[in-house]
């Protein structure tokens, strides 16, 4: 219920701007959020900075955030680092969508069917516990040392997870609307797609944001096999000659472009799913 | 005529920690084509679980139900429903909710699903709200979303669980004369419950009244023989129709006093 | 690969360089081949790959090409010496710690079948006759050293250079320092080129061509240090002051000193009882199960048409 | 709607059975699904078997099943297996439980004040993007080589998902309960100890299932962490020496731990929300 | 009598992507404590949002509401609420969803909390279902837990939107009366929202009747005095009674036409 913006703005319209963040379920302005947001990352960087500038922590394993700002113009400048920003981001999405698009029909399918159900649910609930590293030599041995076993990788670890998040979602969506879908003559196919599909979409983007942050955690695991760019690899061989300001350089841009995605998701789901009521 | 739906010696329980517990017991019924047939009874009773299983959404435990000769095995298109906790879809606007049960009919082209939602939208009164989400129109609306698209599907039989209940008295007859007409016009059978007794016998063929649960048969009422001619909102007021009104609300007293002391003899 | 190609995987290790350099100066092409290089640290991915076919070489030092699985059947041979470590791997050890046998009943960190396990092990053995047994050894990252030793329950690290540099520095506190290093025992820690032994029995000549343009490459650091270094750092994404410093700590071995080691026409060299001296090491310390025989698992073939090619 | 079992029995009644594994929403009885599970594993053991019997891949990357089950009967015999599989339940019960027991709160609190919210999200949008092996050094600096630099590592890799998923677990409660509960007179307190908790329950259970599972994938990345106990520890150093038979034998066992306690948790879920009809 | 509740001017526009949609429209009016106020109204016009705004639930765009002079600024106990989609909590059973509220209450000890919610279980007789799960009850037991629910909770203001709506004619009845026992025994003061006139006239010391969207008040009409004397069931037979029935009906009717006739200019 969005209320219009009819009431009177005195001095106490901004202050109550401020009060709405401490109201249950109150929701605050985006700006306000944002002021708030960058205040604690701020909050974050100067603790990093007191305990590296304090040497708490020798500067081999913490560097102060001063000298990673430096490693990261020398990645940019000397060794391309956008290049290896772009492969990762290159990678990591085509896995998720691969992910994706075999995750929503199957995780729907075993929700609806209990054949399906019966017969991958634990299936995927073994594979899914397997420390993806350890299956590293077979992913070689099966699509050799090319693009296609980094994705694959990449694609081991996100879509077993992803498939059971989904089949849930769908397990969720209330038999009233199936019921009434039913009654208006929509068949299994159209029961899928006309009914489970939207109803359960709310909460299916928030559960492929979820696992998108989770493809990335693989990146590093991926990008070690027989690689020579992305940003698991910079990490990677810049830890090997122990250049910790590179490292903390990579670590960075992951954080940054899963904090741009993740906002950048729930703007959209924001928009796309304004019926939510608000 | 011909027994257009049948049910045959239907019984109903659901299981419980505490063993099955009877809803419906030995119910057997048939209605004609075309007839509207409303169902009466205590809150509770099973009025409800009988529809459903009538729609196909539940299944006897005991006997069987068919619909034209064939036994009913699950939901399709041929049988409407518009259940008592009106759900729509709140991912679509008024008018798509409509518009949904359309797709599924291949007798009609995208052209004239466009006029016959429209139409439907606009009979239930809700023109100026067609593009709103349904959880952003009224109770009373959206119980009016679902009257709409059960109608716009085209069903043979239309089963309506309490479809009036939130609605002001004007809508409300409006709705009635209209239902009237549609089935009329296009021979609809037509189950119904409410809790209305002046709505019952102005919509019914028959009346149907069931004990407290487990639901069984008190009385089958041909209201057709007992209040003749056409049915206006005016002869609501002739004395058949209050006479009808008195006998019925009698019947339902009495199943309830007698509840009643069952209750306390119980509890 | 086809007769004028190679795939050769190696780890992210600065004595490969020449590879990377042979490739950068067009020596390779020169020979009339191309050679695809792909980094990777992690042994059994080379194992995996060669198995598969898709590497036709690749690099390690002797102790690592022993570890399991190897057994004689399977694919990859020596052919050929690249460089050794002199000094770039050791043990850091906290202050209290005089000598190596000091270590015994104490906790220590090494990454098992890398070069700092070998010489401790061979420390142990020659100066106080211990085995790994009398110690608390835990498997690591070499990596993770560093950080590692920053627990004091640890008592010493081994790893590569610059992690012992760093743990060396990080940790001055507790008088941490270099107890024993590769400086100490001459090739021991020796990387050698292996083929896939198919790969070499039907086209042995273009092994000759890529040892030639890597020994060509060699004796271009030596003579050009500073060109060369730079196109060598970048491969391994290092400046070329950090280069410098990491290689200070290894020297590149060069075809009459490969010569030597590797022994020629079917007679065996140096390295046949470095060999043998590590295979007892790795059979002891479980790196190993199977006894290999040196002459079975060195091919000096190779290495003896490309001597005989220049000197002619 | 659990149909009570008045219906007559005839020779149909199991045949219905099968019948219903392939109806839309259908229900399957409890042994017809175990049948069909077991069948599926005997499919995939099978198809195991020809193609290492039949040498598609070399037996030093694909042993044979008998192979993997004389590595088995080795490391519970000769290496105390029993021990490391204990030690690493363990390990990942105790990281999982303070996930759990952190993320449940902060969630709830997350989903309910803009101001946890606004100061909370982007940190930990930016922090569960990273890669958790990356982050290694800086827990055995912090916490050394013990049991809780191990256990850290698991939380690291745990929480920072949990408490999104649980995040969204609390805004999806339905506005009419909270309203419903306000006019009963709950605070804050109350309103998400009595109405957000219970009525998020299933779906956070679920999600609580997901995560447990994602926290085992982190194990070989906490185990090869100066370890030399745990299946993570077996797995690892038997993969460094391509002890294959063995890093099945270990990759085995978490899968089928994973197997038995999503079961577990799949079943107790049925039992425990009977409430939401079936 | 000071008014217990003041509405002074309240509008209400919900936002839309078209601007602001208009409610409710400048309306005013004071309720006396123990007053029993019933709203009449169109569907769609604005009673649940005006009744939510009372609530706590929403707040006005203009205007302001106060309760003993006090501003509602939020939802309390003090503000009992019969939801239109009687809402309860499916993870409890039909008793511990009337008890819920009692929690909340610590003026009443443990073992009168289970009075108390036996006590209101029975009122709206569902004894026997006590440890059912609520969506193994019907439509109408659920609407009976909402109930029992709020008047377990002894809210000061009792703010009933179509409550009765999905009971049998028995049930109302029997509910009606224990309503106006219990707000008479202890001097709650009620909002209830019926499309049922009967009911409306039968339970209302005053009448307010709604303009269609956006609500505005068309008539404000003192119950108490046009049918004086004790309600009773019988008292529904009264001259009185049905002549204002009649005239109620006039109203509704004079203003769904007039809000036809506008739509159908609109649409
Ligand atoms: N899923 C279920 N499990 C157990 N019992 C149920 C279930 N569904 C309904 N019942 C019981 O069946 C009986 C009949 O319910 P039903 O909804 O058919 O009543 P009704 O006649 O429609 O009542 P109302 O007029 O209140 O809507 C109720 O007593 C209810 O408790
Ligand atoms: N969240 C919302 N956003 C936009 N419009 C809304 C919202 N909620 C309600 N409305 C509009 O406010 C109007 C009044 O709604 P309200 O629910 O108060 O009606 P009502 O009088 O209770 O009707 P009924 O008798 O059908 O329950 C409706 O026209 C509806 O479309
Ligand atoms: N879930 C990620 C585990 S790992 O890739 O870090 O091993
Ligand atoms: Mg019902
Ligand atoms: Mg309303």
């Amino acid at each position: 219920m969005t209320e219009s913006k009819r009431r009177p703005k005195s001095g106490s319209a901004t202050e109550s701007q401020w009060r709405t963040l401490f109201r249950f379920r109150g929701k605050a302005r985006s700006d306000v959020e944002l002021t708030i947001g960058v205040a604690s990352f701020v909050a974050i960087l100067l603790a990093w900075t007191a305990v590296a500038e304090l040497r708490w922590i020798a500067p081999q394993f913490l560097p102060s955030p001063l000298i990673v700002l430096q490693a990261i113009y020398r990645l940019f400048t000397g060794q391309n680092f956008a290049a290896d920003i772009g492969i990762s981001i290159f990678r990591v999405w085509v896995a998720f969508i691969v992910s994706a698009l075999m995750a929503i029909p199957i995780g729907i399918l075993m929700s609806s069917y209990r054949i399906v159900g019966a017969v991958t649910e634990p299936v995927i609930d073994f594979i899914r516990y397997l420390p993806v590293p350890a299956l590293v030599p077979l992913t070689l041995i099966w699509l050799g040392i090319g693009e296609m076993s980094k994705i694959t990788l990449l694609w081991l670890g996100t879509f077993f997870q992803l498939v059971l998040l989904i089949a849930d979602d769908a397990r969720r969506v209330p038999k009233e609307y199936v019921e009434t879908g039913r009654t208006l003559g929509a068949n299994d196919r159209e029961l899928m797609r006309d009914i489970l599909l939207p109803a359960m979409l709310p909460s299916m983007v928030d559960n492929l944001r979820i696992t998108l942050g989770w493809c990335w955690t693989y990146l590093i695991i991926a990008e070690i096999v027989a690689a020579s760019s992305g940003i698991g690899f910079v990490i990677w061989s810049a830890k090997r000659y122990v250049k910790t300001p590179e490292v903390f350089a990579g670590i960075l841009a992951i954080g940054i472009i899963g904090l741009v995605t993740d906002q950048l998701i729930r703007w959209l789901h924001r928009k796309a799913f304004r019926y939510l009521g608000s | 005529m011909t027994p257009f739906i049948a049910i045959e010696r239907v019984s109903k329980a659901f299981g419980s920690d505490a063993g099955p517990v009877p809803v419906i017991d030995d119910v057997s019924l048939t209605i004609a084509e075309g007839e509207f047939v409303v169902f009466l009874g205590p809150s509770g009773c099973g009025k409800t679980t009988l529809m459903r299983m009538v729609g196909g959404l539940d299944h006897p435990s005991e006997g069987l139900i068919r619909l034209a000769g064939e036994p009913v095995t699950g939901p399709s298109r041929a049988k409407g429903m518009v259940f008592q906790s009106y759900s729509s879809f709140p991912w679509l606007t008024v008018l798509k909710n409509i518009r949904f049960g359309l797709k599924y009919r291949d007798d009609v082209s995208e052209a004239e699903a466009d006029r016959i939602s429209r139409h439907y939208l606009e009979l239930v009164g809700l023109t100026a709200y067609a593009e709103f989400y349904v959880n952003r129109v009224s109770g009373g609306m959206r119980q009016r979303v679902a009257i709409a698209r059960t109608l716009a599907a085209n069903p043979q039989v239309l089963l309506m669980d309490e479809p009036f209940g939130a609605l002001d008295a004007q809508t409300r007859e409006r709705l009635q004369v209209q239902l009237l007409d549609i089935r009329r016009a296009e021979r609809k059978t037509v189950i119904f419950v409410t809790h209305d007794v002046d709505e019952a016998i102005f919509l019914a063929d028959r009346i149907v009244v069931f004990s407290a649960r487990p639901a069984r048969i008190i009385r089958d009422i041909k209201v057709a023989e007992r209040v003749p001619g056409e049915r206006t909102l005016d002869s609501r007021e002739g004395r058949p129709f209050l006479d009808l009104r008195r006998e019925i609300l009698a019947i339902i007293r009495e199943e309830a006093q007698y509840n009643e002391a069952a209750l306390i003899a119980a509890g | 690969a086809g007769p004028d190609h190679l795939d050769c995987a190696y780890p992210f290790w600065v004595g490969f360089g020449p590879v990377h350099l042979a490739n950068e100066l067009g020596y390779f092409k020169e020979e009339g081949i191309t050679v695809n290089e792909i980094i990777d640290d992690d042994i059994s991915n080379a194992y995996a790959a060669m198995e598969r076919g898709d590497i036709d070489c690749y690099l390690r030092s002797v102790g690592e090409y022993q570890g399991r699985p190897r057994t004689p059947e399977m694919q990859g041979i020596i052919i050929g010496t690249i460089d050794e470590s002199n000094g770039g791997d050791g043990v850091v050890a906290d202050g209290s710690i005089k000598s190596v046998c000091d270590l015994k009943g104490k906790t220590v960190a090494t990454e098992p079948n890398l070069p700092a396990t070998l010489i401790l092990q061979m420390a142990m053995k020659s100066k106080c006759n211990l085995t790994f047994d009398s110690l608390n050894r835990v498997d690591i990252a070499s990596q993770d050293a560093g950080a590692i030793f920053a627990d004091p329950s640890v008592s010493a690290v081994g790893a590569y250079e610059p992690v012992l540099t760093q743990a060396v520095q990080a940790h001055k506190d507790r008088g941490a320092y270099v107890i024993v290093s590769s400086r100490e025992y001459p090739h021991l820690i020796t990387d050698t080129i292996i083929a896939r032994t198919d790969n070499l029995r039907s086209q042995p000549e273009k092994y000759v061509k890529f040892l030639r343009a890597i020994y060509r490459a060699i004796d271009y650091i030596g003579k050009e240090p500073e060109k060369a270094i730079a196109i060598m750092a970048a491969q391994f994404k290092l400046s070329p002051e950090e280069f410098k410093e990491t290689i200070a700590n290894i020297n590149y071995i060069g075809l009459d000193q490969s010569v030597e080691l590797m022994g020629t026409d079917g007679k065996p060299g140096k390295l046949h009882d470095i060999f043998t001296e590590i295979m007892q090491l790795n059979i002891e310390n479980g790196a190993a199960d199977i006894k290999l025989e040196a002459d079975k698992q060195i091919d000096n073939g190779i290495i003896t048409q490309v001597w005989k090619s220049r000197a002619q």
